[in-house]
């Protein structure tokens, strides 16, 4: 048990999951000599060599076209994207082929891989470095998407996903990198994709979140001083619907809290399974806190546009008051 | 030292047997021994006879839109024939013939176009890549797929082919870029038929060839005449012995042409001249090694007759494989989309419903396909 | 006044700005000689010349990428992505430039484009000609979406496209490129951006829709024999939310219905706004009727993944027995 | 006629002033006038002195991450004083001194990396774009509004700089494919400082040229010592030339060397040797013109020393308006989303919430910005 951070954690599963299955290989811009911009890969490449963790050339597609085809040989690839905005190169490779190659040839190519992404504001960096495009690939059918929130969960969520037979996006909340520290166990261990966790218990209002913005909710939580039950959704798709659905029915009231922009956000797909499932436990619409439908501004006015923890208390309160 | 030479380079072009017949004894002696040139000549001829079958088929009904392969054989085939049978064949969707040849079923790729994935279930043994529709993408996963067999240690290689109109996106150029920086072995084959659906090769490339995309990456480049299969074969034959060797990429133009229309969706009588279809039918491949095998005194009309009976039996038989297959369930499309279908999957597929009231099955009145989900649903 | 297919209203809504305004030229592949695939660009190489009506290499990015150079430099180019399934190697260019040049600049270089593109399924086509993803744009600030659903309207929608100061996404439901005629003005007229339509009144529930699944809607309306109010909301993003808040205000149900995956389509925003907006008027859920959160399957099973009139009546009736 | 050659070229590297001062009188005679030659000294100077005072900006909390642009300043100015004022400067985010030499304010710069977008707020006469901090991306856009440019039938080109490592992206090659094959006149500049962050340039691209990227288009290629403010200004002014007579674009490979960091965030000593940088350090361009005008007798200590005054008080007065600046309004983001708000959008911003409870202004308590706001945003 060691007192770890995100980066740290992430690092650790590397490892363990490259000591443990050597059809396991890192590449990506900068992930080798360099340990990666936020240096979770440090040491890597000295440890397994420049085989097993490799510096691309500067193209995103060609980092997840050609790990689609290593997957396809049977590798288990573990691309990095430097920025969730730089995403957007891939998309094409990411969308028609890693998500539809399974089904494309009727089971024949599964394509077991896992795209490491840091995602999120809040770190004062320059455009296309703050985004939150979680949704997008929730919007994909044949993607996992997968967003920890903590330095625990990381870990046994980064395991899991290499180890899943199909694509897995893993988003990492840049901005808590290193803004936590937790308890890590030493030994390898899994969560499962697709369950969510109950963060705390309540019975006022249910609080759904997921990545850095569970530690505004947190904040949120502690203010308002009301009961509330906060479920981290820690699977983006498939998200836990069971677990949404149990707490609202008790609570009867729901905020959705996330940083990507509102208009077809995982928080509209949220808000209308509530509806779909427990419209007649429902006291109050269920309300969401997001970024506004605007392009992230530079870092001087970040801020205004994250939910922070004053929109949720609000967005409690005017719930509450419903 | 003012101005200085930076970079010197030349490309070659291969030609064994030329539209007229010509053949190249220095080049070409030897090069195929005649029991495999006259498969090669069976190959050629089926696969064109296929096409002429499918776009019957699709005229009437029977099949979707198809592109046919009419007088591109050689170069895929000659790539396929110089390939190992284990070395990975990436191709686009017109390289029948190195399919066929590489023990791909007909049938398959009769399903494919008929709109059914069974058709792009392509068995692993193969080592043959689904048919890729959208274009440009697939060289990028030769790549990696080459680049496992190195990791792995395995001698291994990856051929992959693609248009004149593929070497205008982005993926192109990566796909040439990862394997010649990261030292990956794929013979990377474009296939210059001159046309992009309407659009010419000029606007695709402008330069005086297209072997020289392969300079930027400081590949080997070759060109050759993709309607004659000794060129193709040895080109690949060499290519392949590089990449194996150097662990490095290779480049080749085959340069060939496009009879037919884009697909059975396309007119090009609206776009090109059918003089310039007229000039490339004399450069037809099987024309010419069929008249090459008659001057070779191993070949006649009576072996002719016998090949288009046996060739159209072989391809009826396909077509009714092809045909006769049990019709997909309904809820199919559900079934390879994970290795495990998640929960809500689940319930879509068994309700057939997106909306949630009544989405729990017992809550249904006479919801489809509950009492008949698929086998391969559990 | 002529009785025109949704093809030949789009074609001469573009001979008509291309007369207007000579800052208008049409860039893509196959618009020349060949008039476009589905032909909607026929005959205008001849009238306008190959300066104003271009072939291009066959590379989505670089179609969007430099039609960006040519708005920012003043002109009002509409490119034509040849299929929606193509959108996806010029996703960068559309999510991280087009829509955010003029917020990036704040104000100096604006991006009046509108990009082209046949969408959806129906037609026989092959892999990745059959898909919705309009969702993706809607949730990607900066972009306008539109996407039509009769001749009439493509024609006044598409003028409105051209002439708007900001990058547009002009979805042509090629299910119904011939299917419907309808009579189209000869004259140029403008249908404004982000106001729905009503098709047709009706008290009992209201059906929100839009492209070519407002044709299955009428058709489910006809079967199911009740007061049904149809809202085509010919404008995906910015959405008609008030067209929609006060159809459900006196209705009190609503089913929204596309062709798009479930999860996090635009039916979901749809659905969350209603809750947030109507939430004491609603009777029953929200419903969707969406295409399944599976890759749209090839031909021969299309038709089981899209909705059609059955499944939008099995939803009406589900919903007002609610 | 077995192999025949299908193409062949070579490609020139050009250097008038070398490292060590020596000048090529042939090709540097009058090439530049004194006058001006003592001006692109004082730009590079001045930029060079940026690079300092923005880097200790950053270290003291008083600007975001910052790129410096050491070592390369004699690229760009170079190129942007061989360019027409209203050329197109399509730059990424190493050119200050070309972007300072058109006309762009220090402050513009400063304040990007502030975080502020309005430093990206180009006045349209510059004829410059915004920095590109997406890699690769802005070289097609150089294209369209070359394009625009011959569309509307005027002289005007555009000039594109990048670095080796966006020649390895897909929308590099599209943008060179898309100007090279629809006669489109940009120049192409590849900055090579033989870095990507980590990367190294053979990651990159592992021929023996960068300029030979150009070759796959049909483009006339050039490899240009790029520390050398004769070689780039010559080579940008024939390239520029070339563009403007042929309506056709033009590939340089300018080789530099980045001094410093990739940027504030980094730490070159992670991955790269002290001596490789020292080696570079004595081939610094400014060393190697101050040198020269020492020799031409047109600069002495006294004027460096005044100079350096100048330029420090200059750079200062820059940074202060880049501070004082008024703060942005908490809403301003949304003021330029659109030319007209859509009616959602402005009910976020005028409640600064995206959920619906009391979404309408009337129905808060106390909604945020209600009274004040900005003026813009009307
Ligand atoms: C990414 C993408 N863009 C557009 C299309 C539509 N399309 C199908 S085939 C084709 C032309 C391909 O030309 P080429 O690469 O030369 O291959 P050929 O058909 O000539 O063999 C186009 C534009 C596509 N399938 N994929
Ligand atoms: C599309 C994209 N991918 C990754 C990055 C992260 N990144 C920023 S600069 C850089 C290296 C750029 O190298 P090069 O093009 O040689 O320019 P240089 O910094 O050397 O001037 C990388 C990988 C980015 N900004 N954009
Ligand atoms: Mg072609
Ligand atoms: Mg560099």
């Amino acid at each position: 048990m060691a007192n770890l951070t995100l980066v740290q954690a992430i690092n650790l599963a590397l490892i363990q999951e490259m000591e443990k299955d050597d059809r396991v290989l890192l590449l990506g811009e900068d992930v080798g000599a360099n340990g990666g911009v936020f240096r979770v890969t440090e040491g890597l490449q000295k440890r397994f060599g420049d085989h097993r963790v490799v510096d691309t050339p500067l193209a995103e597609s060609g980092i997840i076209g050609t790990a689609i085809g290593l997957a396809m040989a049977g590798l288990r690839p573990v691309p990095e994207i430097q920025f969730e905005g730089f995403l957007g190169p891939a998309y094409d490779q990411i969308c028609s082929h890693a998500a539809r190659m399974r089904t494309r040839t009727r089971g024949a190519f599964p394509v077991p891989l896992t795209i490491r992404v840091p995602v999120g504001g809040g770190i004062h960096a320059p455009e296309l470095h703050s985004d939150s495009p979680e949704a997008i690939y929730a919007h994909t059918p044949g993607l996992k998407v997968v967003m920890p929130s903590s330095p625990y969960d990381a870990k046994g969520l980064l395991i899991a996903s290499i180890r899943d037979p199909d694509p897995v996006i893993f988003f990492e909340p840049k901005r808590i990198y290193r803004a936590i520290r937790e308890e890590v166990p030493e030994d390898e261990y899994v969560l499962p994709l697709g369950k969510a966790r109950t963060v705390c218990e309540g019975d006022e209002l249910t609080i759904v979140s997921w990545g850095a913005s569970v530690v505004q909710c947190m904040q949120a939580i502690e203010k308002s001083g009301r009961s509330i039950e906060l479920v981290d959704l820690r699977t983006i798709y498939p998200f836990d619907v069971e677990a949404v659905e149990t707490s609202v029915r008790k609570t009867g009231r729901c905020v959705v809290v996330h940083e990507a922009p509102l208009t077809c956000g995982l928080g509209s797909e949220i808000s209308a399974r509530i509806m779909e499932k427990c419209f007649l436990h429902l006291e109050a619409p269920v309300q969401r806190v997001a970024g506004f439908d605007t392009i992230m501004p530079y870092y001087k006015l970040e801020l205004e546009y994250m939910p922070d923890a004053n929109r949720v208390v609000r967005a409690i309160n005017d719930t509450l008051a419903y | 030292m003012p101005k200085t030479i930076a970079f010197k380079t030349e490309i070659e072009r291969l030609s064994i047997l030329d539209e007229h017949g010509n053949f190249d004894e220095k080049l070409g002696k030897g090069l195929i021994p005649d029991a495999d040139l006259l498969k090669l000549y069976e190959a050629m001829v089926a696969c064109r006879h296929l096409d002429e079958v499918a776009f019957k088929l699709q005229r009437s009904g029977r099949m979707g839109t198809y592109p046919q392969n009419m007088g591109q054989e050689a170069t895929s085939l000659g790539a396929s024939y110089a390939l190992n049978k284990d070395d990975w064949l990436v191709t686009c969707y017109r390289e029948n013939c190195g399919l066929f040849w590489r023990g791909v079923p007909m049938e398959s790729i009769l399903l494919h176009w008929m709109g059914d994935e069974r058709g792009n279930a392509m068995p692993r043994p193969h080592h043959a890549t689904p048919i890729a529709v959208p274009i440009g993408t697939q060289m990028l996963h030769a790549t990696g797929l080459a680049w496992a067999a190195k990791y792995r240690g395995e001698k291994r290689i990856a051929c992959t082919f693609f248009g004149d109109g593929a070497t205008s996106e982005g993926d192109f150029h990566e796909a040439c870029n990862f394997a010649a920086n990261l030292d990956i072995p794929v013979v990377f084959v474009c296939q210059n038929n001159f046309w992009a659906i309407s659009v010419p090769g000029k606007i695709q490339c402008s330069a005086p060839t297209l072997a020289q995309r392969g300079l930027a990456y400081g590949m080997p480049c070759l060109q050759v005449d993709g309607n004659d299969i000794f060129a193709t074969t040895k080109a690949v034959r060499d290519a392949a012995e590089h990449c194996r060797t150097t662990s490095k990429p290779f480049f080749i133009e085959m340069v060939t042409y496009r009879l037919g229309d884009h697909t059975t969706a396309d007119d090009a009588r609206r776009y090109r001249d059918q003089a310039e279809v007229d000039a490339w039918k004399a450069k037809d491949p099987i024309k010419r090694l069929k008249l090459h095998l008659e001057r070779q005194k191993i070949w006649d009309a009576k072996k002719e007759e016998a090949l288009a009976a046996k060739v159209e039996a072989d391809i009826a038989a396909a077509v009714s494989r092809a045909e006769n297959i049990e019709t997909p369930h309904a809820v199919d499309f559900f079934n390879s989309m994970y290795e495990e279908l998640p929960a809500d999957l689940v319930k879509q597929r068994e309700t057939m419903q997106t909306h949630s009231l009544g989405q729990d099955p017992s809550e249904i009145a006479g919801a489809p396909h509950l009492n008949e989900t698929p086998a391969s649903a559990h």
